[in-house]
């Protein structure tokens, strides 16, 4: 597991946090290195993986997708197949591992789409743990049932109500509720953001997601490697996971798909990197959705999960040296894709996930049918259905 | 020398401690906010702590994340926080420390933001989210420009790193007296005065003891072994309620008793 | 796969439907004999099992359930990680892959708890075919999740208004529709009941549950195979999928649990093998309830899965036979089990498999912990949230 | 002779096409079911089709799913059924068919059920969901107690399957319109004279087609082709409403129109 020693890529990462959090970053760090080292520790983790998430996931080739969109052939990670139904588990249960090898027993997460909380939730009742869950009250309302989910796992979700009351405003109520608890709570951010060493520590324990999908595309292809790899970026864990496997693979082109809301143009979108500017946001330099005096701004996206105006910072680097193209879909375009998966796959998608098949569908012609793109499909769209619901109702309406 | 370094001495000598006043600038709105900074100057305030308003700040309890949302809403920005310092320099001689969250001076540029405020009459700056690990950038335009890094120390924070994050501090130490947000609480930590023993260790520089402190008992508790209370939400709330100054005098007598 | 050629099973079983209706069983049992001797057919079947459904799914040791139950160890079978939350997927996409053999273009299908329709909505997606499902009223209430994930994966619903309203009724009502469409469509039943030749098929297609687990077992224990395996029994397909691998094993005691609801005595339950009489209902003679004149009578269980008055002619036999012992648990038993699982292990349980845990928690002591369980956690328990929450938020104002 | 026999006999010499009606046995009560079966009986019925009413009548459409409810409801059962045939062969000598779903038959106990309906007046039987190959336990105890197994055919019976399944049936061959459960319908299917003669070419035994018919009209049509005509629902709708007698004449002169 590579991580830079400082915590930074290349401008990007580092710890912009208050002074109370820095000696815990550096224990957590300290113990995550060390855990790395640790066969034992990994030895937990991979039958976790095994037994408990039920890895590893397939990757399936989408037979009518590919012959709908008519060009590069489809195939998805199957992550929605993951227990409690996103990548998200694979994280948590590798922090809430490190937790407990630290000897906390309590465990607090924020939470956009809830698949997150639910994952953190998840892995504190697996451990025995106590959980607290930040989620935005706008999230609790268009992420219903997850929100179920956490109560039943037993775990305490605080609504959060100041800012647009969404990921990011749950996030910054984490970062306050860390600082006074810091003593005993370990806090299991979801994404590959926030200080060091986070963004390298969740970026590597999703990485089995990438490596996984290049071992299985490579036997069934033969050996082959494909010709481009694409996954959603909210705060960037599903991609990074991915990412991380191919990076060396400079022949694959990986493509990170960011949330154009209702348009890069219009200001509302959650597009940090294709519509950001370089900032420093929840303890890490990255790019960032800001007023030109450096007010944070508001995201938007159809997808609570990519909801952020924020990204982790190695995608920063990574859209910076080049190694990874970044665009931005929009709500529509990720609920046509999400129709498209659902109605051709009887697979129902998450909105986030979503945002990578509707990119994969804009260049599948360009590619052509010789190309082969695996997609990460990171999570299952079971919460999703209130809210795609609802637009279907209010679209029904107008017409 | 710098205003802050003068302030410390002058109240050394005076064998006083001193009062260190929170208030976010701009809130609620540009004039009402100077209004309330120049009453707290007037009534007994050693050093004004002048908080820029930012979106998210996630250091800060629920009273002063209103009062920045308030100052946004009422037009504050950085560049005005500037121009307040300026015109409150024109009438007071108390040491001014912006303190804030580091996107909005990032943004602004660390050369031109101690340029700027140097010029303005800023005499230090407390970067909330910017611990020692990531302020080198920072470090050398304030140096340049005559202006204090004031470091923030936590209860969490070891001797070892004390040591390394207090090496090129000037000003004073804050010292944050709870692990949590900014805020009123009812209490003083019982072993304050140990805490402060271990920073002044490794430091010779003067200790405000802040986050907390709300009432002017406490103010007398944390003044008997800090060198300067920092005191905030409390001063917030009480502007907003339109007793500012009987806080601020309260405040003061408290930490006055301390030394009697 | 063995069936019986009269498809009888013992004295249960056989094919009582309408004469209209006799023709395409014929047709079917004759096509599902070639498919089941055809190896396309086959490999087509397992490589969707692996890429679609995510099968092998995991035998998971449950420590902290093991702990607490302070017995035997108990191993899941973790049927609710498959690709749309349950075992009944596995037989769905069998039954398509058999309709499209047969060049049917439509697919129709009874639901209770709505995992079997999802499950039928889900395969007609996938091969691009019509689906109509049949649902109580009542089960759309209770299982409203289903009902919204059937909806966006394009499925027509028919709400079944007749009789209790639940699962009963649906498939009296699905029977009355295939009748009129039997010349275009497939009729997917859903469990291992129906007449012949569904209830051999139906296990067929769902052996692969039994048959991944025994292999499981006996890799984790060096070659023993468990003590008692245990699953609900609904119409019986889960636990007939668990059971037929097992059935040659005298000394793995083979255990179905079925629905006491209120309790047996109370005669609102749902328990048709300990609690009811011979008789025939849709299609095939087994255990049904039913008045001492031969009226059906409601079921009542909190899971709508469970909450049918027959089960499938196998089990009956099994029961006769002795092979299969069925023992039956009450709502609030398999509530507490719910809450067991969720809380202990973070895995949230499907309510119909929350039955089968029960059933172990009561056993667990008497077997020691020397012993070992294999229950299969035939789905998950997201379709449940809303009763059980309301049954928690009932009881919170009771007390 | 069983009176089935007898009647389809008499029908065929006098050159006329039978009625056989349908009627839910307790239909909404029994007294009230009882005055409808008389009035049936009474203005022209040929045959009786009385359904034993069940629980769940899985090849039922909505009108006769009803009837069985509201005779349930109203306390039916098939021992009440068999009374109600007793009460009724004091006045009349039309044949009696029971008809109905295989679980009551089989509670009740083939054997049983066989001697007490032939003891009753019952002359054929007729289940739903027992085809041929699930007859055999019935079969002899129908035979031994002279009662007709009624045969039904449906459109989707080959003629492979129709020469087994009307191998040892007698009375006559139900056969069934439409691909569908009973209720009203509007039309009359086009091919019904083919599907007859494909019928008869491997039987003699009369033919009575139900399923659909609703109209004088259809009843025409319908009785062109076959030996009798079934109606059920409309029958059970015009009862309900109050027009049996003139649904039942309606029928009655459609079917005789037939042969004018
Ligand atoms: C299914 C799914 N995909 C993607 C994301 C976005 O997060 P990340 O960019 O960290 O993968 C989320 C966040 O909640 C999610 O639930
Ligand atoms: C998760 C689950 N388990 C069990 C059952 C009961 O069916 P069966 O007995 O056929 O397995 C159902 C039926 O819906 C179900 O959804």
């Amino acid at each position: 597991m590579s991580m830079s020693d400082s915590g930074h890529f290349g401008i990007f990462g580092g710890r912009y946090v208050a002074e109370t959090l820095m000696p815990i970053l550096a224990d957590i760090e300290q113990a995550y290195a060390e855990a790395s080292q640790d066969p034992a520790f990994q030895q937990a983790f991979t039958q976790l993986l095994e037994t408990y998430v039920g890895r590893p996931s397939p990757l399936f080739f989408a037979q009518r997708l590919t012959e709908a969109w008519g060009g590069a052939k489809i195939y998805l990670k199957r992550e929605d197949l993951n227990h409690t139904g996103a990548h998200k588990i694979n994280n948590t249960l590798g922090q809430a591992l490190l937790a407990k090898r630290m000897g906390r027993r309590k465990l607090m997460a924020e939470t956009g789409a809830g698949q997150h909380g639910v994952a953190t939730a998840t892995a504190a009742a697996l451990f025995g743990m106590e959980c607290r869950v930040y989620m935005g009250a706008e999230d609790i309302i268009r992420q219903a049932p997850n929100v179920k989910r956490m109560e039943l796992l037993g775990a305490e979700i605080c609504s959060v109500e100041s800012g647009t009351r969404t990921l990011k405003d749950a996030m910054s109520e984490a970062l306050r509720a860390w600082v006074a608890e810091v003593e005993d709570t370990f806090y299991v951010i979801g994404s590959a953001a926030g200080p060091h060493p986070y963004p390298s520590m969740v970026r590597d324990f999703q990485r089995m997601v990438g490596d996984e999908s290049r071992r299985q595309y490579m036997a069934i292809s033969g050996g082959k490697l494909p010709d481009a790899v694409l996954a959603c970026v909210g705060g960037g864990s599903n991609a990074a996971g991915m990412f991380a496997a191919f990076e060396k693979d400079t022949d694959v082109e990986l493509i990170g798909v960011e949330a154009a809301g209702y348009g890069v143009g219009t200001g509302k979108h959650a597009a940090s990197i294709v519509g950001g500017q370089v900032g420093i946001l929840h303890g890490s330099k990255s790019y960032v959705l800001q007023s030109a005096e450096g007010q944070i701004q508001n995201a938007h996206s159809v997808s609570a999960g990519l909801d952020y105006p924020g990204v982790g910072p190695e995608h920063a680097h990574w859209a910076q040296t080049g190694r990874v193209a970044y665009h931005a879909v929009t709500d529509e375009e990720a609920l046509d894709a999400f129709f498209s998966l659902t109605r051709l796959e009887g697979i129902i998608p998450a909105l986030e996930s979503s945002h990578a098949l509707a990119e994969a569908q804009k260049l599948a012609k360009e590619y052509g049918s010789e190309a082969a793109f695996v997609i990460n499909l990171s999570g299952r769209g079971d919460k999703d259905m209130e809210t795609v619901l609802q637009i279907m109702k209010e679209k029904h309406e107008s017409d | 020398m710098n205003r802050i370094d003068a302030k410390m001495q002058a109240l050394r000598e005076a064998g006083r401690k001193g009062f260190v006043a929170f208030l976010t600038a701009g809130d609620p709105n540009i004039d009402q906010s100077e209004a309330d900074i120049r009453a707290a100057l007037d009534h007994g305030v050693d050093i004004l702590e002048l908080g820029v308003p930012f979106s998210d700040p996630t250091a800060d309890g629920p009273v002063i994340q209103a009062a920045s949302l308030r100052a946004l809403e009422g037009g504050m920005t950085l560049p005005k926080v500037l121009d307040l310092v300026r015109r409150l320099r024109k009438d007071y001689d108390q040491p001014i420390v912006l303190f804030g969250y580091v996107n909005l001076f990032f943004r602004y540029g660390y050369e031109q933001l101690a340029r700027d405020a140097a010029d303005a009459g800023v005499d230090g700056i407390l970067v909330v989210d910017l611990p020692y690990e990531e302020s080198g950038e920072m470090a050398d335009p304030l140096r340049e420009n005559g202006l204090h890094r004031i470091p923030l120390a936590a209860p969490t924070t070891s001797q070892a790193r004390l040591r390394m994050i207090l090496s090129d501090a000037g000003g004073f130490v804050y010292y944050i007296m709870v692990t949590g947000v900014t805020g009123a609480r009812q209490f003083v930590r019982a072993d304050l005065g140990e805490r402060l023993t271990a920073v002044r260790s490794v430091t010779n520089l003067p200790i405000a003891v802040g986050f907390g402190v709300s009432s002017g008992e406490q103010a007398t508790t944390v003044a008997t072994s800090a060198d300067a209370v920092v005191v905030g939400s409390a001063l917030i709330t009480a502007a907003r309620e339109g007793r500012l100054t009987e806080c601020v005098q309260e405040i003061r007598s408290g930490i006055d008793k301390a030394v009697l």
